[in-house]
């Protein structure tokens, strides 16, 4: 499908945002503690928020007619443009996966996904608040808040599961060795002038960021991975089908319903 | 013996009893209980929904139901701090919740089927939840009166949004959505009656907690309440209740309806309804599951607390 | 939905055996040994024959012009009439679960499954064979074959897990904790006059034949529950819903294909 | 050395080798290296195909890819025993595979993303397996040639299957199933390719198992053959290959076609595929949850052992 620059950059992140609140949603009730349970339910609430305001914008660049739901339920697997990364399920080692959230939830792969998300999304926002395409500007300037307040509470918790006990090191290495080859693709997508920043420009931010993180959490970085992770192109991992199928299920299976 | 005198006193004249008042043990202990069961409720009832995020039908629909939750876990948090007023902590509380010596509302032991059910739940069970709740704001335990003052807001809230996602469906939807919403309401409906617990002459507790302001209305009362609020609101939606006995009594002005299946009752009370394991268990999981977390994060606030003793 | 008696009976067991198949294929690739990993397949492909003869034939009693897939696929979940004990996560302890397989595999419980469903097919089926209705009983003398030796294999492996290690031992007690209720539903079902008996016919054989496998296996009956499990009239358990989405997408995304 | 000769006599007289009979150290080594290695892509083959099971789109199609994943287990088994006549046991391979050491296909760390790419990977990739075993069934070693006489046979079956059901998708479906089938194909195609191994030039075990007779023919001419056979099967299937550079080449006889990307090729090699960590994960998970089952079979084996004994 030949997919305007603008539509496809806008994809591309509303469906990281779509796909990274679908999976914080599978923790809700089943957090370590009530206070996170709030906490989870938020962050996939504002993510959610900032996916229906770039899927909407989306379908309107995009002048097919589709709505945020048309744009969120209707596609077909290959038609997500979502970075890997979030579709990943909350806890790893299974090839065949779970799309309604019974998976297993570590919380340790969790809290570093939404770090290494949420870093990276606000140094995406702040480029993006001055876009020089208004509307992306607008939501980027309104997630940006939304988005900091995301990165200091999950990177307070990797350097709490960081430097907590010796079993909690161990469930963080562990799981930033599953996730490290897939931050592979937050740097992977190319800008669109005028509108947004190729995602390569964040690199030396987000890494620096990182290392001070991982520093602080006393978690040394694996060895880099050459990974190519194709989420952005629409090749997924084997975990996404699994995701839609949850997703979708009303939406296909009750064609013309109102809801 | 002067000092329950004094107490009974205050609680005749209607005024609130606050955390650092003296209160007789029963008195107590009966709030303990019935405060930390309203809590466990609310946890506990964040599975059936919750198991509905991640396939609600539309992303409105999405963000709604996720806020929703994520209030219910709120009202937890709320009780809990209420009940801690009272000398218990929150922990203590949780763990006789997961050993299944707390109860917990019997609703949630019920399953969430069909996407109508997130509606109807939130139409008949938070209804009854209310109902069952709105005299609670008056409570004489001033604590518990003001967590319920704000639990109600948000409930009612929640109830009118579940009410208008029913009428979505049956007035825009199609014949399949209807169906769906009609099936819904034949299996929530008598669990719903039965929410305002046994009936009065079998209820040990309502006597005493009445006279103490702790209840304020008995059970049977706020159930013949319920019905007549909700039957009419059925009407307007265009479903039916799985009542063949419900009748309008123009000599009540009130609606008679037929009687309820107590040994079902009884047998979900008693651990034996279709999900009471289930529940258990999820929640069982989620906590043994997060001790690792807890563990770490009590380990690191040891460690930054003595580099600043050490500074 | 006013159904046949006869289309009833059959979609009981119809989709019985369809989805103790479905869960049974989740193990497909990740069993504790490879020749169990055969095992458990030819135990789903065993019951997958059997479910699509029994509903090709409810089907037809139906009248509706219904074949296996659109019975199989596109019912709702209230429609669907197995026992809730075989849509029961192939491990316990998650109120939302998964219908792909990566909700985490309990041998133990799968086993345990297997054994009392084998054990009561096999009565069941011996039963049928006799029917007064010709089809029914030739499906049942064909289907008592496969089923004979489900029970074999399985019963050893009970014994084995329950009569080995302590370890072993634990696991089995839990599951059968677990799946102990679900047992109720095995006895539910009504008979029809000439075509098939009341399930409870079955109930004092199956119990004792138990009650000996429990006995070599070492493993302690559980207290009777007064659990009333309903997916033989529709009302299944939460993990039907996510079981049916990962089994229905494909028809349901593709209305209309050809596979 | 005496033995040495006669050995080699014997390979160039054409005579098949016997477990029993004398082989030098690197023939079976080799053997084992190779055996061992097809065993393994046998097993982790099951996963991307595995994953499909509960989602295939009719009950025939299900039974079909059921069958066929427990036919590739089987495979696994057979090979597993032809190399256990080598003198290794199947723990010692299982080992080297769950730690990384082993190698297995590449093929199978691409990711199988929709229904079309089970048909794809029956036609394409089982196809290509076929054509690289084929040579096999005449190897000098007599266990791993009848081994691989009956997993030809059972592969050439399931490689007619896939082609049928991409067939059935490509003349009677829909204009979505045709594009599935025509991306699944884009995906699938070079990966395949890459199957036959380097080029001649870059394949060094190459020339010594030629002569050992262990290997018949060359990766680069498996891999014309596969092309030249392949193409045809695609037009009458009506999807293209994502191959700007395939042409007919009227002198040879033969298509032309393009230079595979070898940097992806070493990369998947390497352990950077799309898949290579989910793989080696999910086989080592299967095998590390089932450590208990294992164990308590061998316990209750040995309590029945000394049951007889003591009878």
């Amino acid at each position: 499908m030949a997919m305007d620059v603008k539509t496809q950059y806008l994809l591309r992140l509303a469906d990281t945002c779509l796909i990274h609140s679908q999976r914080l949603s599978e923790w809700c009730g089943h957090a370590p503690v009530l206070e996170e349970d709030l906490a989870l339910s938020n962050i996939a609430l504002d993510l959610l928020g900032q996916a229906r305001a770039l899927l909407t914008y989306a379908g309107q660049l995009e002048g097919a007619g589709r709505d945020e739901d048309q744009l969120a339920f209707l596609r077909e697997e290959r038609d997500y443009r979502n970075i890997i990364l979030v579709e990943l399920p909350n806890a790893a080692a299974s090839s065949s996966d779970d799309g309604g959230g019974g998976g297993g939830r570590d919380f340790a792969l969790t809290t570093l996904r939404n770090a290494a998300v949420a870093i990276w999304l606000e140094l995406l926002y702040e480029r993006l608040q001055t876009s020089g395409d208004a509307e992306l500007a607008g939501i980027a300037a309104k997630s940006l808040k939304e988005v900091r307040y995301h990165r200091q509470h999950s990177s307070d918790w990797v350097v709490r599961l960081g430097d907590g006990t010796d079993a909690s090191r161990a469930r963080m290495r562990a799981a930033l060795a599953v996730l490290w080859p897939y931050f592979n693709e937050l740097f992977a997508a190319q800008g669109v002038e005028g509108f947004g920043p190729a995602w390569s420009e964040l690199e030396a931010d987000w890494r620096a960021r990182w290392a001070t993180l991982m520093a602080e959490s006393t978690l040394a970085l694996p060895r880099d991975s050459a990974m190519q992770p194709g989420g952005i192109d629409g090749v997924h991992s084997e975990h996404m089908g699994h995701l839609l199928a949850t997703m979708q299920h009303l939406q296909r299976a009750y064609p013309g319903g109102v809801w | 013996l002067a000092r329950e005198a004094a107490f009974e006193a205050r609680i005749d004249a209607g005024d609130f009893i606050e955390a650092k008042d003296w209160m007789p043990d029963h008195y107590r202990k009966t709030l303990v209980r019935q405060i930390s069961q309203h809590a466990h409720s609310e946890i506990v009832g964040m599975l059936p929904e919750g198991n509905w995020i991640t396939r609600a039908p539309t992303l409105k629909r999405k963000a709604i139901l996720l806020a929703k939750v994520q209030d219910e876990g709120g009202h937890g948090l709320y009780l809990y701090a209420a009940a801690e007023t009272l000398g218990t902590s929150r922990d203590e509380m949780t763990a006789a919740l997961l050993s299944g010596k707390a109860k917990y509302s019997s609703i949630f032991n019920y399953p969430a089927l069909t996407w109508a059910d997130i509606g109807v739940i939130g139409w008949l069970v938070d209804g009854a939840a209310i109902m069952n709740q709105v005299p609670l704001c008056r409570c004489s335990y001033a604590p518990y009166a003001r967590a319920m003052i704000r639990v109600c807001r948000e409930e009612s809230f929640h109830q009118r949004q579940g009410y208008e996602s029913l009428l979505t469906m049956m007035t825009k939807g199609t014949a399949q959505q209807k169906a769906m919403v009609q099936d819904a309401v034949n299996r929530w409906w008598w669990p719903s009656l039965m929410m305002f617990g046994p009936a009065d002459k079998d209820s040990p507790n309502s006597e005493q907690s009445i006279r103490w302001g702790i209840k304020r209305v008995t059970n049977d009362q706020l159930r013949q309440k319920f019905v007549d609020a909700t039957i009419p609101q059925a009407e307007i939606l265009g479903v039916t209740v799985p009542d063949p006995d419900l009748k309008w009594n123009e000599v009540r002005q009130s609606y008679d309806f037929g009687v309820i299946d107590w040994a079902e009752f009884w047998r979900v009370v008693g651990g034996e309804g279709p999900c009471n394991r289930e529940r258990l268990a999820a929640r069982n999981k989620a906590w043994d599951d997060g001790a690792w977390v807890r563990d770490a994060a009590l380990a690191h606030a040891r460690k930054q607390a003595s580099k600043q003793d050490a500074a």
